[in-house]
């Protein structure tokens, strides 16, 4: 699902970013990146979602390889994933609703059943009585799970969550991760850069270790 | 077409909540709007005041007292078959002398001891009101002088030759700041723009992330471009006909004895759709020469 | 005086990293600043114009027959004190009919029979050039026609009269037009940088959260708004003077017989640096404008 | 140093905010507000800061009454506080130093001693080596540091922290706790909102538990 081999990606010849990474994640498999603050882990997941290119080394994505990809067919491919951002990039000025409706509007799909699956995922979340504000207005932990609906809300086949409870308590944290391994038994691959040890811990999968830029364990599948 | 409507939601949704950058753009467009119809009104008018002044203008075509009735005909015919002229009069020299008399004013007495017979008659020549250069009128002069049986030939009212030179000259400088303004409309007009999308850059990325395709993300800021600038021009327009309104009654221009005098008139309908349809498309260009580079990702 | 300088580096730090939105105010105003230097351009040529035209306008004073030498040097003081007269000239009977022998041309030959005495002997006074109005000058010539020995006023060149008239009248609608985009610069730049502040208003608040004053955070703004209208200013007439130099070999007018040309003549350097004052101010109070709003919290 | 007595605050009818909330928070103490997703945590905090006004209730700071406070004493309360934000509030066109500097620069100080000060609270935060860019170039936790070096470098007599080490590894998640403690020693009073049970549970510090906008226990010192 997930091929890199020998990547290399830099911000800068002060930033290296990604340096000599090779891993790979299978489909509908859920792993793990952990590392310390730098590390480069939501770099990798920027790779994997098209929104930085490598210098060097070669990405394949559903078997295909995205080195020299096109605009149109980079837009293709996200459509297929799901990302809830460190920094959640909601729209400021839609609502709760509609931000998560996003997801499905790309895809072109029917006002009616837009309306249903965010519902159904808002719900999921614990926000179904905040649709209608603007995230603006929103307690922390409440962006951060409408960042999750929106990623997770058009069935993404790669769900990526960068530090997706870093503002929830503990009780919604576990939610999360309920909802997460749900939607990976469902068959979609979910990837998950994260600080939370605990969680970690509670779970049997894979860990891809980085550090500063580097795969330092874990990088290939543990089967 | 459920896509128009979906994008023109999103358009209108977002100028619903944006409505200071909404009200910026739309009055920037409106006031350069209102500044273009007023250069506009202006011309229009003195165009109209030049039409009309045009009609007083004559040509005096001096006979020789030698000259035959037939060269007269043929000097008629001549001047009948030229585009440039509406009415012919024949003076005679009596006529010619009466006339003279009364443009001396004061000092008519000086020509008490002259004899009716000194002066020439003479054609004079009412010029059509429509399309002509004082060059083409000059052409019919000159080509007149060189007729048998013409001894001279003249302007009626030489100063509005002069006049219609500075008028040629005037109507130059004002379609060069003309130009200049509609310059000026689509730079201004296109900056307040591109400050807007500007302002919305993070929006354009976040929509690219999540799997929009550029047309998806630029359909609603097209229709956001077209309906403030259409907006604002409507605006601008409705404001130099509120100044048009109130100017009509304090502006009335004596088009000297006889002619009446001419009245303010708005731009014709044709141009104010015109003008609203160009702001429109200002506002379209305005977005597409912002959205370019926002979309790189 | 330290904090003058923090606060100018903040500004240009800002300006720095900010060059599009820098970019598209100074480039607004620049736009608008162009257009008024050709409306004022414009505007102060044809005040030359009609300056150099003044200087052939001229009044004929024509003396009664009976006039003594004591009600003629009475005249003449009359004629010296007013303002309005730059030079007055004697001419006697002869001189008169000389001239208006030349003057009716081919129709001389009129005259031919009649005696040097018909023709009154005249004063004419020509004018000065500077700041008359074609008013004062009526007013002149009403006092005259009441004066003994005076038998009539009249202007030298009847259509100049007309002329300044409709001289008076456009100079209504450029004051008028000057004024409409006067407003619209103060308006569109005031919007300009009211989009550039609402684009910042995240950082005012996070400034103001820190503990920052309220002039700690206007300060850089102002000094911003101030350098970005005032360098908008300087271009938009720069560009100005390079159209002039455009045009200036294009464009002379010709003043008639023996007057010379007219050339173009750029803007006193005074109101250059009047506009361009202007434009720091205009960005000023288009900052001020903006501020207000945002400072809440 | 921090005392509200029945202090109401809302954001509209549909969003409660702050209901009857009494609390005092000594001078040179250590409190941790906690409670779930939603429940005030930051809004107790904005009160506090005075960037938000109590519709009802008395709030004192440094013993003073600020219900009717004017534009100018909100700003030199503030002066006297430092705060982390839960979403950082960097200035995304200023260089990390220069976000650092601001709260030295609007107390008026000379810039040898804002080099110096700035320069000794980006090292005790890591962050030495990124002094020169923008918070938009740096990770998540490498942002949450730079707000954190930003409240304390100016020795607030109280700082806030909004959740301030939700994007951290466990690593330096202790290190910023050891960090806050040492300020709190030096006498500022602390009070950090967090979601992190184990720092909780690491020290000996009170704990304000809020739920729905109502303090539900630890709202008085311990004595
Ligand atoms: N846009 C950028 N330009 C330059 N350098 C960048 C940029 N984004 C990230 N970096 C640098 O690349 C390195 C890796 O950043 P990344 O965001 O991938 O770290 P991370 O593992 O997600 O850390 P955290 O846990 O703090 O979020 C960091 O040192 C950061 O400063
Ligand atoms: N500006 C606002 N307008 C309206 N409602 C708001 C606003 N800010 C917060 N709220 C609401 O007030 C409640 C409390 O929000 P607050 O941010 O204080 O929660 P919190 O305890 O900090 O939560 P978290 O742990 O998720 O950050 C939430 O339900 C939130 O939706
Ligand atoms: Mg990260
Ligand atoms: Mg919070």
């Amino acid at each position: 699902m997930i091929q890199m081999y020998h990547v290399y990606m830099s911000y800068g010849s002060d930033s290296p970013g990604l340096i000599d990474v090779s891993l790979r994640i299978e489909k509908a498999e859920f792993a793990f990146i952990t590392g310390p603050s730098g590390a480069g882990k939501t770099s990798l997941l920027r790779v994997i979602m098209l929104a930085e290119r490598s210098q060097n080394g070669q990405i394949l994505l559903f078997g295909k390889n995205v080195a020299n990809i096109k605009e149109k067919e980079r837009t293709l491919f996200r459509r297929h994933m799901g990302v809830v951002f460190q920094d959640f990039k909601l729209l400021p000025s839609r609502t709760v609703e509609q931000n998560v409706a996003i997801s499905l509007e790309v895809l072109g799909k029917g006002r009616g059943e837009i309306r249903k699956k965010v519902g159904e995922v808002l719900e999921l979340v614990g926000l179904e009585h905040r649709a209608h504000r603007l995230p603006p207005t929103l307690s922390g932990g409440e962006q951060q799970r409408v960042a999750i609906a929106r990623a997770i809300v058009n069935d993404p086949q790669i769900l990526m969550a960068d530090e997706p409870t870093g503002n929830l308590d503990q009780a919604l944290s576990e939610e999360i991760g309920v909802l997460l391994n749900r939607i990976n038994a469902r068959g979609s691959t979910v990837v998950v850069a994260t600080h939370d040890t605990a969680w970690i811990q509670r779970t049997q999968h894979r860990v891809i270790h980085l550090e500063k830029g580097r795969v330092v364990s874990g990088g290939m599948p543990l089967g | 077409m459920s896509k128009i409507v979906y994008f023109s939601m999103q358009a209108f949704r977002h100028i619903r909540r944006n409505t200071v950058v909404a009200g910026v753009t739309v009055g920037t467009v409106a006031i350069v709007f209102l500044l273009l119809c007023v250069l506009a009104l202006v011309g229009y008018n003195l165009d109209r005041l030049g039409e009309r002044l045009k009609a007083g203008l004559y040509l005096v075509v001096y006979l020789e007292d030698e000259a035959t009735e037939q060269e007269i005909q043929e000097i008629k015919s001549t001047l009948e078959s030229s585009e440039v002229v509406g009415s012919i009069r024949f003076i005679d020299k009596k006529q010619a002398l009466e006339i003279f008399k009364k443009r001396l004013g004061a000092q008519a007495t000086l020509l008490n001891e002259v004899g009716p017979d000194t002066l020439p008659s003479s054609l004079e020549v009412k010029l059509s009101s429509s399309e002509h250069s004082t060059k083409s009128i000059e052409a019919l002069a000159q080509k007149l002088v060189s007729h048998p049986g013409i001894e001279q030939v003249q302007y009626g009212q030489a100063w509005l030759g002069r006049f219609f030179n500075f008028m040629d000259f005037s109507r130059l400088i004002a379609l060069l700041i003309g130009a200049l303004l509609v310059f000026a409309t689509l730079m201004i007009v296109s900056n307040t723009i591109r400050l807007s999308v500007y302002a919305r850059t993070d929006e354009i990325h976040i929509l690219k992330l999540v799997g929009a395709t550029d047309n998806f993300v630029k359909a609603p800021f097209y229709i956001e471009g077209v309906v403030l600038g259409g907006l604002g021009a409507l605006l601008g327009i409705g404001g130099a006909w509120l100044l048009f309104i109130l100017a009509r009654p304090l502006v009335t221009i004596p088009l000297g004895p006889g002619s009446g005098d001419l009245n303010l008139e708005f731009l014709p309908i044709s141009s104010v759709a015109i003008s609203a349809a160009g702001g429109a498309v200002v506002g379209m260009f305005g977005t597409l020469a912002s959205l370019g580079r926002h979309l790189r990702i």
